[in-house]
């Protein structure tokens, strides 16, 4: 699960979910994922357009890449964000790499382990890995088996801050079979785990052996990978310097330099775009504002990019006024959604009615369209025993209809939409207040523990790429009712509860289409979330960059600079 | 013996002095006058408005001043600049005086406890506030508010709790250098106590400074409001402020540029007006012009 | 000296312990904490998220994380980074450069503009020049410093595109001049401020020195009026501005926060702002030391240019 | 009435010539006049005082003859010549060039009248290359000469020393040093000698006579003092509110006053030595300003209770330690009072005379715990000071009350002057409020004030009225023992004396006593019965005042006699002392011991201390 908090605000202020935060592999649920992945999104072809060109044959040219956050942790296996990624997909390589299609591409492996070519026997629990025998590390030093298991025994290691255990933890002996040939045992069969490693990046063993504390060595300050790009210099606060990995085992790299630019405001992000100071701009996105003139600015491609996220208000449901279906319904209807996306966020995103992006196969696109009525919202309400007292505002049995909305403080946009949404449901008779906050005090017990009253937030619905929901929708995921998954309005349906049982137990997507079309179908009728839009971030290039490929099966779409040059 | 008169002049004289010495301070006068207006135009203005500070309407966003109904324009959710500064107003001026009114009380008793006892109990109160004056001001507003959710009374009290300090620097140096006039000696030696020396015969003739603090303690709360607000630290929406106004109108600087200057000028208009007032009020209750 | 030097350092470190305990209590009783910006990330699940603070010592009571901050900064180890396991200290020098150069080219540029106009306006009290140089201290000192920044830019970047909008250079470009282009807005900006500071500072402390009985003594013996103010007044009245100079350096932090922010400098100021955010609490400690260190540097340093610079300062006290 | 000036006895073609001087100062819109048509004229070589009390615009006329005074804030008319130059006529670099060469002037406060980050030697070498173009080496050597001839000694050394670090009457010879620079004609002096200790100021008047025989300059000396006036001048200019009042042979002025303001301006005058005959204190004879009518004067009663001593002060030593370094080591004492030991009786009153530093203010303060004594025993009326809680002590406390110096920070100026009175009767239940209403009116005719005033603020009275209110204040308490720290040195003369008529005139009313603390030896030899001579923390000498003023037996209490100047030309003592002896500093090293002292007996109430080599 991952949830977009939308629209990075102005400098300074991290929003967890800066836009492009997408989902990568999914976790805990482990089902055969690569089959499957392959028809999850297709995709436009803009990134073709230049197709044609062909690569220098030398490295030649530099991009700069504009951030609103600034990359500062660069060791791959330690916790990080988005940004952080650049750096890791760019300086190191991880044994295969997931595709914009979804399929998985061998990078450091010679092929992706399957039960078909053998990689995987004993029903999951033994793995065999042969790896390429031309890599080297940017230092010179030879790639080999060694580093493999020497990086998968660091993420276990006692003390050391590995980023994430899950599948890892479930390893066993890891054998160095040959020097370029390891194989490990599970103790138990995961099949997440060929996902996981996708985004698992090796490390050098001889840089980092010696080292007394694995958590702070020189490594994580100047890091040294197998990736088609070095590291060159950083200025902090500022820019990251890359520079071309000239012995790199794969295609490319076609760019001399990478600079990855930190302009913490987005709005001099944009402007330094406009300018030319930088070449693109990803992650954060251009502000919506700004994206009919983009849109027009001569020598930028600028588009809306592909995203799994939803924003949408997420009530508690919990909440003595909103756990009541109609006082749902009717706040649903009192929503003037299109006047949101078309005066707040410009048009720019798309209007939604399900918690599915609908690029996807399981993707219900006959749900009921919303409509903007108020005065159908007051009619629920009236029926369900909600009467108006002083002011204008709702009651029932001394219970005020009234509730907090809340989301990162400084994110502009959202607080214009919480603003117009007081003004929307005063209008029917429900009072709304505000109560925003630092994103490092909203995504912690406050989120997860369910604290809130409502949220406006942008999330997604999926586990990995797949279209299973169950780890936000199920009621076995409600963490504050001992749950493990992400189910923070608290929702409980049976029928809902069942679907999602037994879809993700099939392997027929046409069976699953259809159960997952229900799901949509009660969600929309019962309103757990209120879905508002789709996630559409603005991101931009200068004309004639090559190799551009939007992921969404990556976390930030610079995953590949690898490949990137520039046309003539 | 003959009787001798007291100079025959009128016993309002200490009191005419000042208001005299401080109507002649022009830029002071333009201060105050400025304050009462503005206090004035946040209390009343708002009902005199066609609109809400609050009412949305999106068929009216960005609308340029003096352009229809709207004086000042309208900002990215068609509500009316004016009546919103207005409002603002009216928060950012509560918050300055509030802000004031808890720092003095802050500031004072520690001072007066620093001034008067002095000793180990001053000089622990008197290191702490060093150690206080050695964070950069907004360094520790920023790290107070990461403390604190940003309501009004919660940003009033974030404000005093770093403006206190030079308060208590005026005021213990005044009660130090008080404490030893003869008249505080001579009350000590009619056996004049603790509380009745504090409180009668210093706190009355510390009052010129401490005035003068409170009225650029005003000015500085304002300021610090805007700064958190900026910082994105400040007042929630949808009650507005200065600061924040200025905050949500960043991003259309270049389309929409009177959203980040009127609230601009009203944040230097004001803080300017508290300033002036408070450098005529310094010159007017100057204790050296009392004596002949 | 070394006495008064050795004095005015034991009371510092007693300062700076104090100002450690009052800055480590703020932030660990601030809700929310350094991994909130993992919480949702998908790749890590609650047991990560445990496991981490397990491992950065985030559960202990507060008494001890504060002690064992405190014994390890007294052997000089500042700690990590909770976001990029980096040293502190490095992250803090490395931000420190940009700073610097802000802060100095702003306070050299207010003390000459300062001390010219105070000087100016106390020679000729109540004229023209005083009076506007008056008024424009005060609106100095009321504006709000981001406000101004983005009015400059606005009108000199937006409208005249005679500046650039932010950056410390040109990407690609990191020629002096290049440099000294990017560096006209923010100083200007930052130093607005202290010039209005020093020239009212300036201005009564020449005020002050010209009402002197020695300066009438000067006057009597038949010294030029230009002698006057350059040989006699000039010195006395600089004096207290070293130690305005010196308790300049928070406002200067201060400020240099703020325009950092609006200009996109990456300085030490935009560290801290980002730090506090993601409760990188090891950073925002470094910094807040870091700045009562030059704070009371700062300080002490006036100190000593006072008592180098006036000899009626004993300097065996 | 316009007294007949030019003085027909100064020579036909006077050095200076001040004609029809007027000088007023902006105030508000207005121009307020503070000198009107003044004329005077000095004779080359001569030495006139121009006397008056302050406010009398003195200093004013002397600043206005340089053009010191800010042209913006001051307006001059009528000429100056000098020379047979109209100095009125001077261009600014014309002024420039005259001044601090051929007319010089020295001002009253040295420690602020010297550039403090300009070494001594510099500042009076800037007069030799200014005016007489000499270069640095020049003018170095004749800087050391100027040393020389003020009497500094160790020129080389003090060349480059900086204001701070010399005391006030060296800080006056530099002073001195640079007006003499150019060998000026005439020597504009205003009270140079007022901030000075006694011994020093005998010093410096006796330099100025020296080096004025030696130059043969003329000088104008400004001052308040009659005793000094009576010391220096061939001729005197008396002033007051501006005109000049009376001019003339300074022996004339003494002996034969013409205007009732000299008159009574002369008789408030206390004169040393001229109660050598009597035992008693005695009362100041009071003088109708305008028609210069004596009323008679009463004499003082014998108020004083021989029985049983009403204070007695036994070992009284108080110590500030002076702390430095790291951990607050102790770097020195100032031994400010030092085994301290007297008595008084009730009605009677001991005067503490000393010079700055001798401890004498920290005596009294000490006797009253506002300043806590180290040792010692103060036993007022059977009760021991020292050693009472502080609950106790404030109940005590109020049998003796204080009466400051400055008689603008004794009175709290947020008060009316009835609550200052009212405030120690309500603090220590001697009366409920209304009762305290009758007694404040009482109180404020007791010291001579309109009841009707006690509405009023301080800051609505004068300095002698405020001392008034001060001594009301203080009488509220009824106490036994008022100690006066120096509670009239701070008045005109005319003031002081009627303040001293009100303090006797209480004592003779309500047998209260004073401990009676002053520098002023004049005053102290009228008003006490007994005295005691105070120097660094030490009583070096006590007796009854008849036996102390007339058979001196320390060298110091000796010094401090003759260096007071009388106010009377016939009796001129300043001898050419060019000693330049300084006041010792009460400060010691931690590891000081006070040597043991031993007292002689001289007489019947008359005791010294033993001395040594030092005072040889």
């Amino acid at each position: 699960m991952s949830h977009d908090k939308t629209m990075q605000p102005k400098s300074g202020k991290f929003d967890l979910g800066a836009i492009g935060r997408r989902d990568m592999l999914g976790l805990g649920l482990g089902f055969g994922l690569t089959t499957m992945a392959a028809s999850t999104f297709g995709f436009p072809a803009w990134a073709q357009t230049d197709a044609a060109a062909t690569p220098p044959s030398k490295p030649t040219g530099v991009v700069v890449v504009g951030l609103s956050q600034e990359p500062v942790s660069f060791h791959p296996l330690m916790p990080g964000v988005e940004v952080d990624e650049i750096i890791w997909t760019n300086i190191f390589s991880s044994l295969w790499v997931a595709q914009p299609d979804g399929s998985l591409k061998p990078d450091l492996a010679i092929e992706v382990p399957s039960v078909e070519n053998g990689g995987i026997a004993e029903g999951g629990l033994l793995w065999t890995v042969r790896l390429r025998d031309d890599v080297t590390w940017h230092d010179g030093k030879p790639f080999t088996a060694e580093d493999v298991k020497y990086s998968l025994e660091l993420i276990n290691q006692e003390g050391f801050r590995s980023r994430t255990r899950v599948g890892h933890s479930l390893l066993g002996e890891i054998t160095v079979v040959g020097p370029h040939e390891i194989s490990w045992r599970m103790t138990e069969a995961f099949s997440p785990y060929l996902a996981l490693l996708a985004n698992t990046h090796m490390v050098p063993r001889h840089l980092l052996e010696g080292e007394a504390d694995q958590n702070s060595t020189a490594f994580g300050g100047q890091p040294v990978g197998t990736g088609p790009f070095k590291w060159d210099t950083r200025t902090p606060g500022d820019n990251i310097t890359l520079a071309a990995n000239e012995t790199y085992h794969g295609d490319g790299p076609y760019l001399d330099q990478a600079v990855l630019k930190y302009v913490p405001d987005m709005t001099s992000l944009y402007a330094q775009f406009q300018t030319g100071q930088v070449d693109m701009v990803i992650i954060s996105g251009i502000p919506q504002n700004f994206y009919a003139e983009a849109k027009n600015l001569p020598d930028r491609e600028v588009f809306i990019a592909p995203s799994g996220n939803i924003e949408l208000v997420m009530p508690n449901l919990d909440h003595p006024a909103l756990r009541e279906k109609p006082v749902r319904q009717a706040l649903y209807y009192a929503m003037n959604k299109q006047v949101i996306i078309d005066a707040i966020y410009y048009g720019v995103p798309t209007v939604t009615e399900s918690f599915s992006p609908r690029e996807s196969w399981a993707y219900n696109p006959n749900l009921p369209a919303h409509v903007y009525d108020p005065e159908k919202a007051n009619a629920l309400l009236d029926e369900a025993g909600w009467v108006r007292g002083d002011g204008g505002m709702r009651s029932k049995d001394g219970v005020p209809l009234a509730f907090q909305i809340s989301t990162t403080t400084g994110n502009q946009l959202r607080e214009q939409v919480q603003q117009f949404l007081m003004q929307d449901w005063a209008a029917i008779g429900v009072a709304l207040s505000i109560n925003n906050m630092p994103a490092a005090v909203i995504w912690g017990d406050f989120y997860v523990r369910s604290q809130f009253e409502s949220l406006l937030v942008g999330t997604s619905f999926r586990t990995g790429v797949d279209p299973d929901p169950a780890a936000r929708f199920a009621s076995t995921a409600i963490p504050l009712k001992g749950g493990s998954g992400g189910n923070y309005m608290q929702w409980q349906n049976a029928e809902a509860d069942a679907l999602m049982k037994e879809g993700q137990a099939s392997f027929d997507q046409e069976r699953r289409r259809e159960i997952y079309h229900r799901l949509q179908e009660i969600v929309r009728e019962e309103l757990p979330i209120l879905p508002i839009w789709q996630y559409a971030p603005v991101e931009g290039y200068k004309k004639g960059l090559v190799g551009f490929a939007p992921n969404i099966n990556q976390r930030q779409n610079a995953w590949n600079m690898g490949s990137w040059f520039w046309g003539s | 013996m003959a009787t001798i008169q007291a100079i025959p002049i009128s016993r309002s004289f200490l009191e005419g002095a000042v208001v005299k010495r401080f109507l002649s301070h022009r830029l002071a006068t333009f201060g105050l006058a400025t304050i009462l207006l503005l206090t004035l135009a946040c209390i009343v203005g708002p009902w005199l408005l066609p609109f809400t500070d609050v009412y949305i309407d999106m068929m009216q966003r960005f609308a340029a001043p003096f352009s229809g109904w709207h004086v000042l324009g309208t900002d990215a959710m068609g509500r009316d600049t004016l009546a919103r500064l207005l409002m603002a107003g009216r928060i950012s001026l509560s918050i300055g005086f509030s802000a004031m009114v808890v720092s003095m009380i802050i500031g004072l008793c520690v001072g007066l406890i620093a001034g008067f006892y002095g000793g180990i109990l001053g000089t622990v109160l008197m290191r702490f506030v060093d150690a206080m004056l050695c964070f950069p001001s907004i360094f520790l507003l920023l790290a107070i508010s990461a403390l604190i959710s940003p309501s009004v009374p919660a940003i009033v009290l974030l404000i005093a709790m770093t403006s206190w300090m030079e308060v208590a620097r005026v005021v213990e140096a005044q009660t130090r250098s008080l404490k030893t006039r003869e008249f505080t000696l001579a009350a000590q030696s009619y056996g004049a106590g603790g509380f009745r020396l504090m409180l009668r015969e210093i706190l009355p003739n510390a009052v010129a400074p401490i005035v003068v603090a409170a009225t650029l303690n005003v000015a500085n709360a304002i300021l610090a409001e805007s700064y958190i607000s900026f910082l994105g630290f400040g007042i929630q929406p949808p009650t507005p402020s200065w600061g924040n106004m200025l905050n949500s109108a960043q991003t259309y600087l270049t389309s929409a540029p009177w959203l980040a200057i009127v609230p601009g000028l009203a944040i230097t208009l004001a803080v300017t007006s508290f300033n002036f007032l408070g450098d005529g009020l310094r010159d007017a209750l100057d204790p050296r012009a009392d004596q002949p | 000296m070394a006495t008064f030097l050795l004095r005015r350092f034991a009371q510092a470190a007693l300062l700076l312990v104090i100002v450690s305990m009052i800055g480590f209590a703020i932030l660990h009783l601030a809700p929310g904490g350094p991994l909130s910006q993992y919480a949702v990330d998908g790749n890590m699940t609650q047991a990560d998220l445990d496991r981490l603070a397990e491992q950065l010592g985030l559960n202990r009571p507060l008494p001890i994380q504060y002690a064992e901050w405190f014994f390890r900064m007294l052997q000089g180890d500042w700690g990590l980074s909770y976001r990029d396991q980096q040293p502190v200290l490095h992250i803090i020098l490395s931000h420190l450069g940009a700073t610097l150069e802000l802060m100095l080219t702003a306070t050299v540029l207010a003390m000459i503009l300062g001390v010219w106009v105070g000087t100016l306006g106390a020679v000729r009290r109540y004229s023209l020049f005083d009076s506007l140089a008056t008024i424009g201290a005060m609106v100095a000192l009321s504006i709000p410093t981001f406000w101004f920044g983005l009015v400059i830019i606005y009108v000199f970047s937006v409208g005249l595109d005679w500046l650039p909008s932010g950056n410390r250079y040109t990407i690609g470009d990191g020629s002096f001049l290049n440099r000294i282009h990017h560096l006209i807005g923010p100083s200007l900006v930052l130093a607005l401020v202290s010039t209005a500071v020093w020239s009212r500072y300036m201005r009564s402390s020449m005020l002050d020195v010209i009402n002197q009985d020695y300066i009438r003594t000067a006057r009597a013996k038949g010294v030029s009026e230009r002698n006057i103010l350059f040989r006699h007044a000039m010195r006395n009245a600089l004096l207290p501005m070293i130690t305005i100079a010196g308790v300049q350096i928070p406002t200067l932090l201060s400020g240099a926060l703020v325009t950092e922010t609006v200009f996109t400098w990456p300085g030490m100021g935009r560290l801290f702002l980002d730090s506090i955010s993601y409760r990188d609490y090891p950073v925002v400690m470094g910094i807040l030391m870091f700045s009562a260190v030059l704070v009371l540097l700062g300080s002490l340093l006036a100190d000593i240019l006072y008592s180098v610079a006036d000899p009626r300062i004993s300097r065996q006290g | 009435m316009k007294p007949s000036v030019p003085n027909p006895s100064a020579s036909s073609d006077p050095l200076l010539l001040i004609d029809d001087r007027t000088v007023s100062f902006a105030a508000g819109k207005g121009w307020n006049t503070v000198v009107h048509g003044v004329s005077l004229d000095v004779g080359p070589g001569e030495t006139v005082a121009l006397v008056g009390e302050s406010g009398s615009g003195k200093s004013v006329t002397a600043m206005s003859i340089l053009g010191l005074l800010s042209a913006r804030q001051a307006r001059t008319t009528g000429r100056v010549v000098f020379k047979d130059r109209d100095l009125s006529l001077l261009n600014a670099d014309e002024m420039r060039a005259l001044r601090g060469s051929d007319i010089a002037m020295i001002f009253q406060e040295p420690m602020t009248s010297l550039n403090p980050v300009m070494t001594c030697g510099a500042q009076i070498a800037e007069s030799l290359t200014i005016h007489r173009g000499l270069n640095r080496s020049e003018a170095h050597t004749e800087t050391l000469q100027l040393f020389d001839r003020v009497r500094i000694s160790d020129a080389a050394r003090r060349f480059d020393e900086y204001p701070h670090s010399l005391s006030g009457g060296m800080r006056q010879r530099i002073m001195i040093a640079m007006a003499l620079a150019c060998k000026p004609s005439l020597l504009i002096a205003d009270e140079p000698t007022t901030a000075l200790d006694v011994t020093i100021q005998a010093q410096i008047l006796a330099l100025i006579k020296e080096l004025q025989d030696e130059e043969g300059m003329a000088v104008l000396f400004i001052t308040h003092d009659m005793g000094v006036v009576a010391e220096i001048s061939d001729r005197t200019v008396v002033m007051n509110k501006g005109r000049v009042v009376e001019a003339g042979p300074t022996a004339a002025i003494f002996s034969d006053p013409a205007q009732g303001y000299t008159r009574s301006l002369l008789s408030a005058v206390p004169r040393l030595g001229s109660m050598k005959d009597r035992a008693l204190p005695e009362r100041f004879p009071v003088f109708d300003r305008e028609t210069g009518v004596v009323q008679a004067s009463a004499d003082m009663p014998d108020t004083v209770v021989r029985e049983k001593p009403l204070l007695e002060v036994e070992g009284l030593t108080t110590r500030f330690t002076l702390r430095q370094g790291f951990l607050g080591r102790v770097s020195g004492r100032v031994h400010a009072v030092e085994n301290v030991a007297f008595t008084v009786r009730a009605g009677e009153t001991l005067s503490l005379v000393g010079e700055s530093g001798c401890g004498k203010s920290t005596t009294g303060r000490s006797i009253l715990r506002l300043t806590e004594p180290d040792a010692g025993s103060v036993v007022l009326d059977g009760t021991d000071i020292t050693a009472l809680d502080s609950k106790g002590l404030r109940s005590h406390r109020r049998h003796m009350q204080m009466i400051f110096q400055d008689p603008y920070s004794s009175l709290n100026p947020r008060r009316s002057v009835g609550d200052s009175i009212l405030e120690p009767l309500l603090v220590n239940r001697l009366a409920d409020r209304s009762d305290a209403q009758g007694m404040v009116r009482e109180l404020l005719q007791q010291v001579g004030l309109d009841p009707e005033s006690r509405d009023r603020y301080p800051h609505e009275f004068s300095g002698g009225q405020r001392q008034r209110i001060c001594i009301a204040r203080a009488l509220a308490v009824e106490p036994k023992l008022i100690v006066a720290d120096e509670s009239v040195s701070a008045l005109d003369v005319s003031v002081k004396a009627q303040v001293i008529n009100l303090m006797l005139d209480l004592q003779a009313r309500m047998g209260v006593a004073y401990l009676f603390i002053s520098h002023d030896m004049a005053v102290v030899e009228r008003v006490s019965h007994r005295v005691a001579v105070m120097y660094l923390g030490e009583i070096v000498e006590i007796g009854s005042r008849q036996a102390v003023f007339g058979n001196p037996q320390h060298p110091y209490t000796k010094r401090l006699l003759s260096a007071v100047p009388v106010a009377d030309p016939s009796r001129r003592r300043i001898k050419r002392i060019l000693d330049s002896r300084e006041i010792q500093s009460p400060i010691r090293d931690p590891g000081y011991r006070p040597p043991q002292r031993r007292f002689i007996d001289a007489g019947p109430d008359h005791r010294y201390m033993e001395w040594n080599d030092s005072w040889a």
